[in-house]
């Protein structure tokens, strides 16, 4: 028989454990949600020492989410769909498709000004098209998807008779080039950034504080007790799928404001496994139900820090595939390894 | 001997040079028989994918290939196999080993010119990038072509050439974005094509950079608007190709090859005209009219 | 006499060409435990399903609440309608807090706006009242398995409904627990709540019952009120026949001789439990027993090598053995239960051939890796004949088997390996009472053939019933050891003492 | 209480309902192993009607197996990966390096005809580095092979120093070009074809008839359980890794072969889409688990009758993409409905 000591921090244990575990929990969520971070700070510091200096000055920081931009858009609509446990191929298609869209209604004289509300419904419906067949038909995302993915490619190639559609003189063509000042001569970010944290931000509260964003992790943890709850499953696919659609629409016409032009075969080539690999970066798990907007936002920007730190420090076009190819593996390697080291203590 | 059907294998449909290559081989076969069957594929840069489409072709039963060919030497074998079907098999854009007839532009020639005018804009002296592309056989000569010029010239610092623009106007952007942070000195950029020129020209203007002479290959439609266009005056010239007439010759010869009429050459050089600022309002371009 | 609060008439239900319902009637008061019993695939989650709108019965039954014809056309017109139910697959979402999932499709907002205090708030007091030990904001992919069943049952009173379902709610539960749940619904019945309850376990039923409606294969085969619940009429109701010894208990624990087979030794892992030594003799069967959490399972998995050890060793008849991972045990000689038969034993969709062989496949291999399915077809149908286990054939899935028959496909995977040393995790878990007798039965034949047999179980009279020692754990101690004598039997007071470290409060 | 005869009917009914149930499983099993055949046997027969005769010439038939054959192969491993619940997207940047590195060797003039080994084992090489990755590291496998894709395509390029390798000249040419005389002058198969079916039967065996095969199923069906079981699952994930990477360095080779050239950035560009496409039409299902690697041979089969009858029925190049996409999700909605139609019956 034990002796009273012993039994009365027993009987005291479940109470404390129960905390203790929650305690464990939260920091294990708060080093998961902090998640990259430190690996894109360690990617900064060396592509800054490697480049001379080059890395952190107000220009190439501007570049830099300049070119995350567009991936953090289509990574934001990807971490809705792959938190319900499901994948979208098809996003760099539609990105095309609603670029080409775009641009072709701008050319119109009198509707011009709509082109950027065009481009963006587009991709909706787009989106919608393959939230039907997967909500409705029931049919496997990654199938679906791979289908559109072929297949908006070729109303891309469609809609502009396999030319370039350039326009100059695109309205709102600021959101592509120009920047927002804040303190001028200081500080200006480039509406196209500017754009991509309105989407994350936006995208942070539907997830985190809407009912819906609870029935999108609902049915990424657990798709029959959702349904079971009441959940219309049906409708939360329908809307994400939508959601990822209409922001790969967003993202064409960025694109579109960015080049004043779009090629339906060109553009979106392969953006979709960008996007994928930014949100599981960041910590977004593939079986769904697990992640949070904020690592999307980490991916996407290792991407593009790797991108352009290999282009300044003068890495060959060749090497640099090999570089970031091991850097996504050993990123994800990192994480593990500090996950499990967080887990121990 | 009529020509009742044709197959095309392009690099990649969706490039408007390609478009207007084989809208110029429709034209050109239709002249030669209305009623003619025309298939035209992209192979989408896979090797193994355009092989297929020769086997494809040959299934078909075509009387002509027009070919722009992957790589120079590797689709030699389907096109023996194609010739052991009967099949005439013109190259395009790219010289392809035993084709029967090759019609392309001279790309050394054409790089040389757009980098003889940087040479000469610069006056010998300067930092000139050479912005890289995919590595088919065009673009190794085009880049080879510049190097010529280039090398010439004592005073020329070749910055550097190893960075991929994917021939896209994106791609031109990002790339020219690394180079203008890492380079605070540029003097020239040779753009392997023109959609990467447009793109180079994009990233100066976002940084403000001046001063730039950026020369491109191709002669495409956006280039035309660019050269017309007093916003972006470093976009200066491009070396032309005449993808609509290019492919009316391959075809011309190759129903020439069909009717037993051997071509003096079996490699046709085009060769390239300089577009620039000045003479560009004469330029006829890709995509006008062409029929007459 | 008051009027029926749940009228069901002539409910039928196919999947495909299976009739799992055909023509039930239920008629169910305000005020009541309605205990409903059947035998696995009887139909009584089918019933409870249509009953909250989860499915849709056949055309030409009728559901009439408080008088009043319903139509369900999902889950939410059910709980509309004043019914909540706890599922017997817990339908959480792991990665949801306890108060999410509370509230889950009827989450509380402002404009869309989450209020996420509110809720919090608003789950406390049902925690509390439940005596549940974790927070409202506790993922539940943290919680154990008791602790998730408290959420369940949390979630269902919450909705404040007439009408309450629970389906096999004490699986996960232990007795002190249970007894928790037990004054919570007898309060509920108090406030005038119509219970349902559907569960295997008889004890319960005596306790709670205040009627009994028996099915067989999708059929109504009788309700029996207050004063005629009696085991016996109620076994012979669920299966056609007489069960007449319950418990089986043959073989002879005082033959017990020599060196123990299995002794594990100070096993620890740093977390939940704690430096823990126990032995098993040849031919013993002993229980392990405790409350939920006290790390019974987590034992189990440390000596199998399923989890790593912090400290300790396993030996094997006197001789220290190092096992690292399951595979290992096996070779050892150690077979293990799993308590978690879906998540962790089954592969639903293989046959229950393959499920049978897996762990011997490599021993039975002709040339190294080619299968020997004359062996392994042949070593299937002697399980099915051994075990009892019904199915139509050999080859179908395992998923679609009862929960009794995957429990004994399970059960003869782990027998194909020959075992010196067997450890059960809940072996009769949510097995109906024909499938259980049957088990006991072969926990005993295999004591008597010299198996050294571990059972961790939560079902106290089941301990009693059949194990001839039992340890008992508390916190991830050993809190203590009760053995069986030829005159003393095992006592049910003296072990809830110890798992619950009330014996120095007696002394 | 039930009268006499209700409860003789209970009694007698679990036999009779269970004995159904294998019925009814059975004709499941068949249809789904059966699967997408009608689908393939429509196409053809629509192709051939389209196309006024051609498709079904044993020229034709020869030139589409010989198109199929590569997928074949690829989508014989990607099956193994698939069915562990796992995923390979790096098969064509390991057939673009096995190819180069099997034609580098093959110009040696003394170890020319150890090409073929080569290639194939380079390709087993990088499979099990994927496979150590996910198996040892236990990471997720989708950013591990898309690392790889990236990485491994860099090695493909700089192999070769990113050009052609080119060798007319190359032992064994006849497996990319040559055909097996079965009957003189009326049957021949491409060796190709034949290598692939070889690769099939092979694949078959494996995971029908040996230990591993059990296992493989196992693990993907249920990780854990079989974990629990004494299943080694790092052995098998690494084995199935390995078989991946191995028939695509096989896949590799027979490109080689076909084309007697190589080019480390032309050649395998995206074709896991097309062996997971291929996998997934032959009804293996992506969570694991479920499938047959019959029902892969009859994917790659449509996937390649696909492309074939396009071109020979004269079907423009970007309607090519369009009717492409939309029948992948037609056959995948077909055969949702076909199977719930069986079942209801
Ligand atoms: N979704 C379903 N699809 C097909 N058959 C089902 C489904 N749900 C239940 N069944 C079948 O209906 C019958 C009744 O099952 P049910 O789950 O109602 O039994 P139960 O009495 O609750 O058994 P247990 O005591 O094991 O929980 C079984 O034969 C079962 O196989
Ligand atoms: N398969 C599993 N995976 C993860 N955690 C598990 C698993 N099984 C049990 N646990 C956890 O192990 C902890 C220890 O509980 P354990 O199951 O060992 O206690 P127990 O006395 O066996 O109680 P129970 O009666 O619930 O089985 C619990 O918090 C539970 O959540
Ligand atoms: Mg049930
Ligand atoms: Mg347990």
């Amino acid at each position: 028989m034990p002796d009273d000591g012993a039994s009365a921090k027993a009987a005291a244990a479940p109470g404390l454990v129960a905390a203790q575990e929650t305690r464990r929990q939260r920091t294990r969520l708060l080093i998961r949600s902090a998640g990259m971070l430190p690996v894109l700070v360690l990617l900064c510091i060396g592509f800054h020492l490697l480049s001379d200096g080059r890395f952190f000055t107000a220009q190439n920081l501007g570049i830099v989410v300049q070119q995350a931009a567009v991936n953090t858009v289509l990574a934001a609509g990807m971490t809705f769909v792959i938190l319900t446990g499901g994948i979208d191929l098809s996003v760099g298609s539609i990105l095309a498709a609603s670029a080409m869209a775009g641009l072709i209604i701008s050319k119109f004289p009198d509707l011009g000004a709509l082109w950027l509300p065009a481009a963006v419904l587009t991709g909706a419906l787009f989106g919608i098209l393959n939230g039907g067949f997967i909500a409705l038909l029931r049919l496997p995302p990654f199938i679906v998807t791979l289908g559109s993915l072929t297949a908006v490619r070729g109303v891309a190639r469609l809609l502009g008779a396999d030319t370039t559609v350039f326009n100059s003189e695109i309205p709102y063509a600021f959101i592509g080039n120009g920047s927002l000042t804040l303190i001028p001569g200081v500080l200006s970010i480039p509406w196209l950034w500017v754009i991509a944290l309105l989407v994350i931000v936006v995208a942070w509260l539907v997830l985190r504080r809407t009912v819906l964003g609870v029935h999108i992790y609902a049915v990424g943890g657990n798709e029959s007790a959702a349904r079971l709850a009441g959940i219309k499953v049906w409708a939360v696919l329908l809307f994400v799928y939508g959601v990822s659609g209409l922001l790969a629409g967003l993202g064409g016409a960025m694109q579109a404001a960015r080049l004043y032009a779009a090629n339906g075969l060109q553009l979106g080539q392969s953006y979709e496994l960008d996007a994928i690999t930014a949100v599981i970066l960041g910590g977004t798990s593939f079986v769904g139900g697990i992640g949070s907007i904020w690592g999307t936002l980490v991916g996407a920007l290792i991407i593009a820090v790797l991108s352009n730190g290999l282009i300044l420090t003068g890495v060959s076009d060749v090497w640099q595939y090999v570089i970031k190819g091991l850097v996504i593996i050993g990123a994800v390697a990192l994480d593990r390894y500090r996950l499990q080291g967080s887990a121990r203590t | 001997k009529e020509l009742k059907s044709i197959g095309i294998s392009l690099g990649s449909l969706g490039n408007p040079f390609f478009v207007a290559l084989s809208k110029g081989a429709e034209f050109e076969a239709k002249k030669t028989n209305p009623n003619v069957k025309i298939t035209t594929v992209g192979f989408e840069y896979d090797l193994g994918k355009q092989v297929t489409q020769i086997d494809n072709f040959i299934a078909a039963g075509v009387d002509l290939i027009l070919l722009n060919p992957g790589d120079p030497k590797a689709v030699g074998p389907a096109i023996k196999k194609a010739q052991a079907a009967g099949i005439i098999v013109v190259a395009v854009d790219t010289a392809a080993e035993g084709a029967d007839a090759t019609v392309t532009t001279n790309n050394v020639q054409a790089g040389e010119i757009s980098c003889q005018y940087i040479v000469d804009k610069l006056g010998g002296k300067g930092d000139v990038i050479i912005e890289n592309g995919p590595q088919v056989s065009a673009v190794i000569d085009r880049v080879v072509g510049c190097k010529n010029v280039l090398g010439k010239s004592p005073g020329i610092k070749v910055l550097s050439s190893d960075q991929d623009g994917k021939g896209s106007r994106e791609g031109g952007l990002t790339v020219a974005q690394g180079y203008l942070t890492r380079f605070t000195k540029i003097d020239a950029i040779f753009a392997i094509n023109d959609p990467q020129a447009i793109g180079t020209d994009l990233a100066a203007r976002q940084q403000n950079r001046s001063g730039i002479v950026i020369t491109a290959v191709d002669g495409a439609p956006d280039i035309e608007a660019a050269l017309k266009d007093p916003g972006s005056p470093q976009i200066q010239a491009s070396s032309s190709q005449d993808p609509f007439f290019m492919a009316r010759r391959a075809v011309q010869i190759g129903v020439g090859l069909l009717n037993g009429q051997k071509p003096a050459s079996t490699v046709e050089l085009l060769p390239s005209k300089l577009v620039t600022r000045d003479n560009i309002a004469e330029y006829k371009g890709w995509t006008s009219n062409r029929s007459q | 006499m008051i009027d029926p609060i749940l009228e069901m008439r002539r409910v039928s239900k196919s999947f495909f060409s299976i009739k799992a319902l055909r023509g039930v009637d239920l008629t169910v008061y305000p005020g009541e435990i309605h205990a409903l019993m059947g035998e696995n695939g009887a139909g009584k989650s089918t019933l409870m399903k249509i009953l909250s709108g989860a499915y849709r019965p056949d055309p030409g039954g009728e559901i009439r609440i408080e008088g009043k014809p319903v139509h369900f056309n999902g889950p939410h017109a059910g709980r509309a309608a004043g019914i909540s139910i706890i599922y017997q697959e817990l339908s959480l979402a792991p990665n949801l807090s306890v108060a999410q999932n509370i509230y889950l499709g009827r989450e509380v907002s402002r404009f869309g706006v989450l209020a996420r205090e509110a809720m919090e708030a608003g789950v406390g007091p049902i925690l509390e009242r439940l005596g549940a030990d974790f927070a409202p904001s506790t993922l539940v992919a943290g919680l154990s398995m008791g602790q998730r069943q408290l959420v369940e049952i949390a979630r269902a009173l919450h909705a404040r409904s007439k009408i309450l379902i629970m389906d096999e709610p004490t699986t996960a539960l232990s007795a002190g627990e249970s007894e928790r749940l037990f004054g919570l619904i007898r309060r509920l019945r108090a406030e005038g709540l119509a219970i349902i309850y559907i569960s295997h376990r008889m004890d319960e039923v005596y306790a709670l019952g205040d009627r009994v409606t028996v099915l067989r294969d999708g059929t109504l085969v009788g309700s029996l009120d207050k004063p005629e619940i009696r085991a016996d009429t109620i076994v012979r109701l669920m299966v056609g026949r007489d069960v007449s010894s319950f418990y089986k208990k043959e073989h002879d624990p005082s033959a017990v001789h020599g060196a123990p087979v299995l002794a594990a030794v100070d096993i620890a892992d740093g977390r939940r439990v704690k430096g823990c030594s126990l032995t098993v003799h040849a031919g013993e069967v002993v229980g392990l027993a405790g409350l939920v959490g006290a790390g019974r399972t987590e034992l189990a998995h440390l000596i199998i090598g399923a989890a790593a050890k912090t400290a300790g060793h396993v030996e094997i008849e006197g001789h220290s053995v190092d096992i690292g991972t399951p595979g290992e045990a096996l070779e050892a000689g150690i077979a293990y239960l799993t308590e978690d038969r879906k998540a962790l034993g089954l592969f639903l969709d293989m046959s229950c051939l393959d499920n049978i062989n897996l762990a011997v496949l490599g021993r039975d291999a002709r040339l190294g890796g080619i299968l020997d399915r004359d062996k392994a077809r042949d070593r299937a149908r002697k399980a099915f004949a051994a075990l009892g286990i019904r199915a139509a054939d050999i080859r179908v899935a395992a998923g679609s088997l009862s929960g009794g028959n995957q429990q004994k496909v399970l059960l003869s995977r782990l027998l194909a390996t020959t075992p010196k040393v067997l450890i059960l995790d809940e072996p009769t878990r949510g097995v109906d009472v024909g499938a259980k007798s049957e088990i006991y039965s072969i926990i005993d034949n295999l004591a008597k053939a010299g198996t050294a047999v571990l059972v961790i179980s939560s079902d106290l009279p089941e301990i009693i019933g059949i194990c001839d020692r039992v340890i008992v754990m508390r916190a991830g101690l050993i809190a203590g050891e009760i053995k069986r004598t030829a005159t003393a039997p095992l006592d049910q007071e003296q072990i809830m003492a110890l798992a619950t470290g009330m014996e120095q409060l007696d002394a």
